[in-house]
């Protein structure tokens, strides 16, 4: 594969390492009542969609940003790929 | 009859000679031969034995879909099994020989197997060998493996090196044959940036394979033109030898290059293009009808490759058995060329006939063959039902022609079936690449239409990627007609007729795959073996499907398609790893003092990528445990130093360094005041232990943080993730020092004295000044920039002294020196690791993933008031069970006994059972310092069980010692050495 | 119809005109007793085993395709017990055990051949956790044997031993583990199941699950409603589609595995070999052809497919261990879509509503399992309470904290 | 400038191997340092940064240099720095502005020349080499070696800046490379 990176162009899927859900970007808070079901929830439970996926990769090999890139798993097809930014440019990435 | 008799051709150099053995015969053939044309036209007629029924069997086609002239390479060092004779260039002393066959190929003695071919049908085995059990390894499979298999491995000693690379272009054109050489031309008119791939070693495709008769002469002439053109474009990059293997994600498609004349035998290119254009042809179809596999049996357009491109014309009597117009072509070229032509069986009441010279049976099929090893002739039948009996030695089969369509499968899009053809041609809409099927790779069968096509496709894609294209020529070509009617198989007859030649599938073992209800094209191909040899059932798939299709009364269309997969041809291994194997497998990181080791007899070992001092043996040492001992005993009571520099170091600087820490480890960092160090423990998110290290408040907001050799990268991606992605507004820049800085740990008593005599004056590390935990940038050795933190991995007192690395070499020299009276004694990991597990040190083997702060006896460290990766799910109920497994210490009843690693551990009353198992050993060594074996093991309830005797349980190696449980920290408990 | 010598030898005079379906295609009934959702591997044995040593009998297995196209027919044909975790070695010897008695059982050869498993090791910590792992087998009941290098010289000399990156320092051998025959699998439960009465409805796609007041009611399939009493998920690969329809989200993530075979060779390879220092595993089929493969591709995809960066970092570790295949030629590659689970681990269980079971999450340990999978989840399904040895195997052991993770990845699939 | 008595290997410049197509060279006269603007600093630090250098913060993926110095650009707002000046230097001037590690000694730098470079370099990165030009760099793998490149002059001068430890590895990789080309 070929991950159009926004800085830096055309890169090979070898430079790059995939962690997972990109809902990992939102991390409930530590001391909310219900904090233990929401880390569970947020750490182990997935959507698996079988379409668009919003996924987290990590640019390893190359300028080490974490990218959130929109990728259809039926046909690994790329719509999108974001930097991660600060907490609402994320929260709009995942919502939009 | 000769290799030396040929009618003239431009593709074969009758000048240069080539010599070459087949089976142990010497024979000669041209430049420009492949082995197959060379065999041919030496006369070779029996080249191999199929798979299953070790049938004799001849060369049937010219290219990569050859599914019977399979031979074994044989060079200098090494051999290559399973090559089509079809694909490889003729080159002076090539030497290859049959497979499959024993004694000889004439005479093969498994060919036994032809007369039982009623019982070994279509999965026959699946119905038996099940007589009793145990026979089955024993005897019947060890029978089926020696009889299967083609060709034989041998150890590869090529000296010529196979690489790898990356291409990038605009367009991709996969094939040379008209549509290839009109959709490059045109492209590199507008100046794109194209590449051109040709399988074959020379450029043309069928432009190669026919003659240039009155109706094709204008087509030839501008084809080669453009041809000589291309070559002069510099923004198109010509390729032959080159085969495209698979199309891949994101329009990469994978490509073997082969280089005759080099260094480098092969190169496997990846090349990524905006676009592609499939121009790789059709193949022609086989029909199956009695005895259809002799050799001399050949398809129609492949003799007529033979006879145009490689003049070969020492055919007796040959007959063509057509269901289309194209036999006649063949039959015509033939005649013209002095060969006599028995005649076209044509299964069309009244084809139109274009030659006069060729006698036609029309409405007729051929329904027999006769000859053993050889064709002697065929039985046909006409429209009445009349059989007589034509004496050939050549037999020409075209049963119309498939688009050669397997690459635009690759990425999942199934093909279409167009029935003006009645043949698959590519799927639309293949999102994950842009690739276009043109010509004959499309269906479009005749001259004219490559062309027209061609075009066509072409200026979609300039428009598409925004080349213009300034004003070009294209003759007018006079269409042609090839007129087909769909013919799959001849019903006459219930002797075997192959479908599938190198595996032996005949229509019969269709028709009890469907009576056994195989009626998915899936479940046939793989109950039937159907299209699984090397060929890739290229001439057999389709031809299966449609004999499924009439049998289950459907349209070919509703029984399904065939998926083809990647390789477009069976690839070697070698190719795809390139340069990347034996030593090159991984590259070799070395550590700061490795020549400094090397040259002082320094044992290494592999941990992970690093190469690691293992230990230091001196010449009258009897084994590597007597020199391990020394190096401890050294420390434990002098000094020694060993090289740490593999653990991960991460500069953490920026304003919230500090609390960025304090939520990476779950212990409290906050109160950590500069020049301290402190034990850090890193949780991952589910709770469990990730890694452990010290991190270093150097001055304000700067810190050092020190992970694990094997954690250095993926703690560092972690930082990274809770930087990036959890805590962004923190104001902390993250930089792996780990290569800049060589790391040296100084231990031992005696280890002050030592740092004493290079640190600096102005620097004072007594005791009060500098106590454990301690923390300072240095210099040492009037000036050199240095790093010293008073920490301890032996227990000793002890100091990790970190210089940039390229001093390294010179400062561990110059501790030699002045370490002298002390006796300064260089350690390596096992030393290293030796007393760690006297001092009770959790490492790898406990950190190993599945293990929580309990498990550690750490539990008290995670602060439950702050934020921290892992916090929160470290409460879950499972990771604080009652009886949950402790780290401790174990000492043999009898201080000899060892104590293996990974032994398991029972009460002393216990069974050896699963429910009885209440932990295992992780770490063991023999310790100089206990004058005793000692290890380190999780054991359920662990920290309320010292003293008590436990039984260590080895079944595998059928060991069993008992051993009394202790404390972890075998070694100054309360750890005054650290602070004195 | 029975499979035996005499048969198949009648069946050679008479032009093998006298073979029945394997398994027939009977008319789908509007009520079942149990639907098992999948004709793979697993779905198949459980059906098997329901009729046979449950004695449910009136059962159907829905299959949305061909039976034994999903992962029992797309994958490497390994079967071993060599596990680390009392909870899974149990398990997994239970259905070594079975693997051995199957032919006998459904009267097909599936030609278990236990040729032997060998993981080779390469470092002392590598071996330290072998020598772990080889105790917890043979305290559960399974066999291992530890194998010093030049053991492995004397039984592989093909091995690299001389120019090794990492070289070769032992291996953890298991005598009974070897390889199987994968389509047979399927073909063979689907024959025994049929002989036993069993429904396989191929080409029957089912769309979603029917409730009332919280219990499931039956399904809704391309073919129209099914009713039953019981229904039990075995769609590894599709679980979190499926599942979803009972708006369940899953600890799992669906991964791509690829497989790879060359082209027919005489013998050479003797039964399965593992690379310790790379991602590599291999055994050689009866008809020549060497089978091996890798790690998954690490990435969610749901596409039968996958990518070329894995291919070449599997041939790598392949000739790292053995130069000798360097020339073999590679012929066909394919990709199939695992279940990957949060902590590598399966789940056979109950879900949140009465009458649907879940049997998932085999990441890419789902075709040894397939017997015992399918015992343990008859057992479940009739019994409406886990079998002893998969009563670890709970959808809710995330949310406690008793992962059970032979790797000690966490909660990353791709890692598992 | 250190006057102590410990020798630190110099690997200064030394030509490694020579052919009709290619030259390559060991080229190691200078100090490294990575610099890493600090959060919400930019215009500052971009003026200092100029004022320093003599030549403006390097966009992204490209590079800047002098006589004195190079500056790569290695990701957002952080830089690798090959110069003559020291440690001190460069503290004094981006204090507060800028996180500084010395990594001098960490990396080693190639120099690869001639008119052999594109297709050797088709062989080890997986960029559009079409489009990597002069002031280009980029952070990449070689043989699985993590390691910056950059284009000095388009099809005839390149750099790879590997780290130490693997400096053998990438030799040997490149000096095999070369003799085969």
């Amino acid at each position: 594969m070929i991950i159009d990176h926004p800085l830096l162009g055309h890169r090979d899927i070898s430079e790059f390492i995939y962690l997972g859900d990109a809902s990992l970007l939102n991390r409930p808070k530590w001391d909310a009542e219900d904090a233990e079901h929401s880390f569970y929830e947020y750490l182990y439970l997935r959507k698996n969609v079988a379409g668009v996926h919003k996924e987290l990769w990590f640019h390893q090999q190359g300028d080490r940003s974490w990218l959130v890139i929109s990728r259809n798993t039926l046909t690994h097809e790329i719509i999108k790929v974001d930097l991660v930014g600060n907490h609402s440019k994320n929260m709009e990435i995942l919502n939009d | 009859m000769t290799s030396f008799d040929r009618i003239n051709s431009s593709s074969i150099d009758t000048q240069k000679e080539i010599n070459f053995i087949f089976n142990g015969q010497k024979y000669r053939g041209f430049q420009g031969d492949t082995l197959a044309s060379a065999l041919i036209a030496n006369g070779v007629k029996l080249i191999a034995r199929s798979f299953k029924y070790h049938r004799p069997r001849g060369i049937i086609s010219c290219g990569s879909q050859e599914p019977n002239g399979l031979v074994e390479l044989i060079h200098k060092d090494f051999r290559e099994p399973n090559t089509k004779a079809t694909t490889i260039e003729l080159y002076e002393g090539l030497e290859a020989k049959s497979q499959n066959s024993w004694p000889s190929l004439k005479y093969d003695f498994m060919s036994l197997n032809d007369k039982f071919s009623k019982f070994i049908g279509a999965g026959f085995y699946y119905k038996t060998f099940m007589w009793p059990a145990s026979f089955w390894e024993k005897i019947y499979e060890p029978l089926i493996r020696k009889a299967a298999g083609l060709g034989k491995l041998s150890y590869n000693k090529n000296e010529r090196v196979s690489e790898k690379g990356f291409l990038h272009c605009d367009l991709l054109v996969i094939g040379s044959g008209p549509s290839g050489l009109v959709s490059a031309y045109l492209a590199g008119l507008s100046g794109a940036k194209v590449i051109l791939v040709e399988e074959d070693f020379i450029f043309g495709g069928n432009l190669n394979n026919e003659t240039s008769d009155d109706s094709k002469t204008v087509a030839h002439k501008y084809l080669r033109s453009i041809l000589k053109d291309i070559m002069k474009m510099p923004n198109v990059r010509c390729m032959r030898r080159t085969c495209v293997i698979g199309m891949f994600d994101h329009g990469i498609f994978g490509a073997l290059e082969k280089l005759n004349q080099s260094k480098i035998d092969q190169i496997f290119w990846k090349i990524k293009s905006k676009k592609a254009l499939l121009c790789t042809g059709a193949l022609e179809r086989f029909i199956p009808f009695q005895n259809n596999d002799r050799p001399g049996i050949m398809l129609s357009a492949s003799i007529r490759t033979y006879l145009n491109r490689w003049g070969i014309n020492n055919f007796q009597d040959v007959l063509l058995f057509t269901n289309n117009n194209d036999a006649y072509l063949t039959a015509s070229n033939l005649i013209s060329s002095g060969v006599n032509v028995v005649g076209v069986v044509d299964t069309r009441d009244n084809p139109k006939i274009f030659d006069s010279r060729i006698k036609v049976f029309q409405g007729s099929q051929v329904i027999n063959t006769r000859g053993k090893l050889e064709l002697k002739g065929v039985d046909i039948q006409n429209k009445e039902g009349k059989i007589s009996f034509l004496k050939c030695d050549i037999l020409g089969v075209t049963g119309g022609w498939n688009p050669n369509i397997q690459i635009s499968c690759h990425t999942g899009v199934k093909p279409v079936w167009d029935k003006k053809i009645s043949a698959f041609i590519p799927g639309k809409n293949n999102v994950s690449t842009h690739l276009k099927a043109v010509g004959s790779a499309n269906g479009k069968f005749t001259l004219s239409e490559c062309i027209s096509s061609a075009e066509k496709a072409v200026l979609e894609i300039l428009n598409d990627l925004n080349f213009k294209l300034e004003k070009y020529e294209i003759p007018s070509i006079s269409p042609e007609n090839i007129d087909i009617d769909p013919f799959w198989y001849v019903q006459f007859g219930s002797e075997r007729k192959w479908v599938d030649l190198q595996n032996d599938v005949t229509v019969k073992d269709i028709e009890i795959a469907y009576k056994e209800n195989f009626r998915s094209v899936e479940h046939l191909k793989r109950y039937t073996t159907l299209g699984m040899g090397t060929d890739q059932g290229k001439t057999s798939n389709v031809t299966g499907l449609a004999i499924l299709a009439s049998l289950s009364k459907k349209s070919i269309p509703e029984v399904g398609t065939t998926v083809f997969r990647p390789p477009y041809v069976p690839v070697s291994l070698d190719t795809l790893v390139g340069h990347a194997h034996g030593k090159n497998f991984k590259p070799t990181r070395l550590t700061p003092s490795h020549n400094w080791a090397q040259e002082n007899g320094a044992s290494f070992t592999e941990s992970g990528l690093w190469l690691r001092a293992e230990w230091y043996a001196k010449k009258n040492e009897r084994n590597w445990r007597t020199t391990v001992d020394r190096e401890v005993n050294a420390v434990r009571n002098s000094v020694g130093f060993c090289d740490v520099s593999t653990l991960g170091k991460i500069d953490i600087q920026g304003k919230d360094a500090l609390s960025f820490i304090n939520k990476i480890y779950c212990n409290g960092f906050a109160k950590l005041p500069v020049g301290k160090v402190r034990y850090g423990l890193m949780l991952r998110e589910d709770g469990l232990v990730m890694d452990d290290g010290t991190t270093a408040r150097m001055s304000e907001n700067h810190f050092i943080m020190t992970t694990t050799t094997v954690n250095a990268e993926s703690v560092y991606r972690h930082l990274e993730f809770c930087h990036q992605c959890l805590w962004p507004e923190l104001d902390v820049q993250l930089i792996s020092t780990t290569d800049a800085w060589a790391q040296i740990a100084i231990a031992g008593p005696n280890s002050r004295k030592i740092i004493s005599k290079i640190i600096d004056p102005e620097y004072d590390v007594s005791n009060e000044k500098f106590p454990f935990m301690a923390c300072a940038d240095i210099t040492i050795c009037k000036g050199v920039r240095a790093r010293l933190f008073r920490i301890s991995f032996s227990g000793e007192l002890a100091y990790e002294l970190s210089v940039p690395t390229q001093y390294a070499y010179s400062l561990i020299s110059y501790l030699m020196e002045i370490g002298v009276e002390e006796n300064i004694t260089p350690y390596g990991t096992e030393a290293l690791g030796v007393m760690r597990i006297e001092k009770g040190h959790a490492a790898g083997p406990e950190l190993n993933g599945t293990t929580s702060a309990l498990n550690l006896n750490m539990d008290k460290m995670v602060s439950l008031k702050k934020d921290s990766i892992g916090m929160v799910l470290s409460k879950r109920e499972g990771l604080h069970k009652i009886d949950a497994i402790k780290l401790v210490g174990l000492k043999p009843v009898k201080t000899d006994n060892q104590i293996v690693s990974g032994s398991h551990i029972f009460n002393l009353q216990d069974k050896i059972k699963p429910e009885n198992d209440l932990g295992y050993v992780t770490s063991s060594c023999y310790s100089p310092t206990m004058k005793s074996y000692i290890a380190l093991a999780f054991l359920k309830n662990g920290s309320e069980r010292y003293g008590d005797k436990v039984k260590i349980s080895n079944p595998l190696l059928k060991k069993e010692t008992y051993a009394e449980v202790c404390n972890p920290v075998f070694v100054d408990p309360t750890g005054d050495k650290l602070r004195d | 119809m029975r499979y035996n010598w005499l048969k198949l030898l009648k069946e050679g005079f008479n032009n093998n005109s006298g073979w029945e379906k394997t398994w027939k295609n009977p008319e789908l009934k509007k009520e079942y007793d149990v639907i098992i959702i999948g004709g793979g591997g697993h779905g198949l044995a459980t059906a098997f085993y329901l009729a046979k040593e449950f004695n449910i009998k009136n059962i159907a297995v829905l299959e949305k395709n061909w039976i034994g196209g999903g992962n029992v027919g797309r994958n490497t044909t390994i079967i071993r017990s060599n596990y680390l975790l009392n909870e899974n070695e149990a398990f997994y010897e239970f259905s070594l055990k079975l693997w051995e008695s199957l032919e006998k059982q459904i009267n097909y050869n599936a030609m278990v051949s236990q040729r032997g498993v060998l993981n080779v090791y390469h470092s002392d910590t590598q071996r330290d956790s072998f020598i772990r792992r080889g105790n917890s087998m043979i305290i559960n009941g399974a066999d291992a044997e530890l194998y010093d290098v030049n053991k492995i010289k004397s039984l592989y000399p093909f091995l690299d031993f001389d120019n090794a990156r990492f070289p070769i320092k032992g291996g953890l051998f298991q005598k009974r583990g070897g390889t199987v025959r994968h389509d047979a699998v399927a073909w063979g439960y689907a024959h025994a199941a049929d002989q036993l009465g069993v429904d396989i409805i191929q080409n029957c796609e089912v769309n979603n699950f029917k409730f009332k007041s919280g219990t499931c009611i039956g399904v809704e399939t391309n073919k129209g409603f099914i009713k039953a009493n019981k229904v039990g998920c075995a769609v590894a690969g599709s679980t979190s589609l499926l599942m979803s329809k009972a708006n369940m989200n899953l600890p799992i993530e669906s991964h791509v595995l690829q497989a790879f075979v060359s082209e027919s060779l005489k013998p050479i390879i003797p039964g399965v070999i593992t690379f310790g220092a790379g991602h590599f595993y291999i055994s050689q089929s009866d008809k020549g052809g060497l089978v091996f493969g890798g790690d998954i591709d690490g990435y969610n995809s749901y596409a039968q497919r996958g990518g070329i960066e894995t291919l070449e970092d599997v041939c790598e570790g392949g000739l790292a261990l053995m130069p000798i295949i360097s020339k073999a030629r590679l012929l066909r590659m394919w990709g199939g879509v695992m279940d990957m689970s949060m902590d590598g681990s399966p789940i056979i269980d109950k879900t949140h509503i009465n009458g649907l079971y879940m049997n998932a999450g085999w990441c890419y340990g789902g075709f040894k399992a397939t017997p015992a999978s399918g015992w343990c989840f008859a057992h479940l399904l009739a019994k409406g309470y886990s079998h002893e040895l998969s009563k670890n195997y709970r959808l809710d052991r995330f949310k406690n904290g008793y992962m059970i993770d032979e790797k000690g990845q966490g909660a990353q699939p791709n890692l598992h | 400038m250190i006057k102590n008595f410990l020798k630190p290997n110099l690997y200064r410049s030394e030509v490694l191997m020579v052919n009709d197509k290619l030259k390559l060279t060991l080229d190691n006269s200078r100090n490294i340092f990575s610099l890493n603007e600090n959060k919400d600093e930019t215009n500052k630090f971009n003026r200092i940064f100029k004022k320093f250098f003599g030549f403006s913060v390097p966009e992204i993926a490209k590079f800047k240099l002098n006589d004195n110095s190079i500056a790569l650009w290695s990701r957002t707002k952080s830089y690798i720095i090959l110069t003559d000046s020291n440690l001190d230097d460069l503290t004094s001037t981006f204090d507060g502005l800028a996180s500084i590690t010395d990594q001098t000694g960490g990396w080693l730098s190639f120099k690869i020349s001639g008119k052999g470079s594109i297709h050797l370099f088709e062989k080890l990165i997986t960029i559009n080499l079409e489009n990597f030009n002069e002031g280009n760099v980029i952070r990449t793998s070689i043989g699985k070696i993590n390691c910056f490149v950059f284009c000095k002059k388009k099809g005839e001068t390149y750099y790879i800046i590997c780290p130490v430890s693997f400096s053998n590895a990438m030799r040997s990789r490149l000096i095999q490379l070369i003799e085969l080309s």
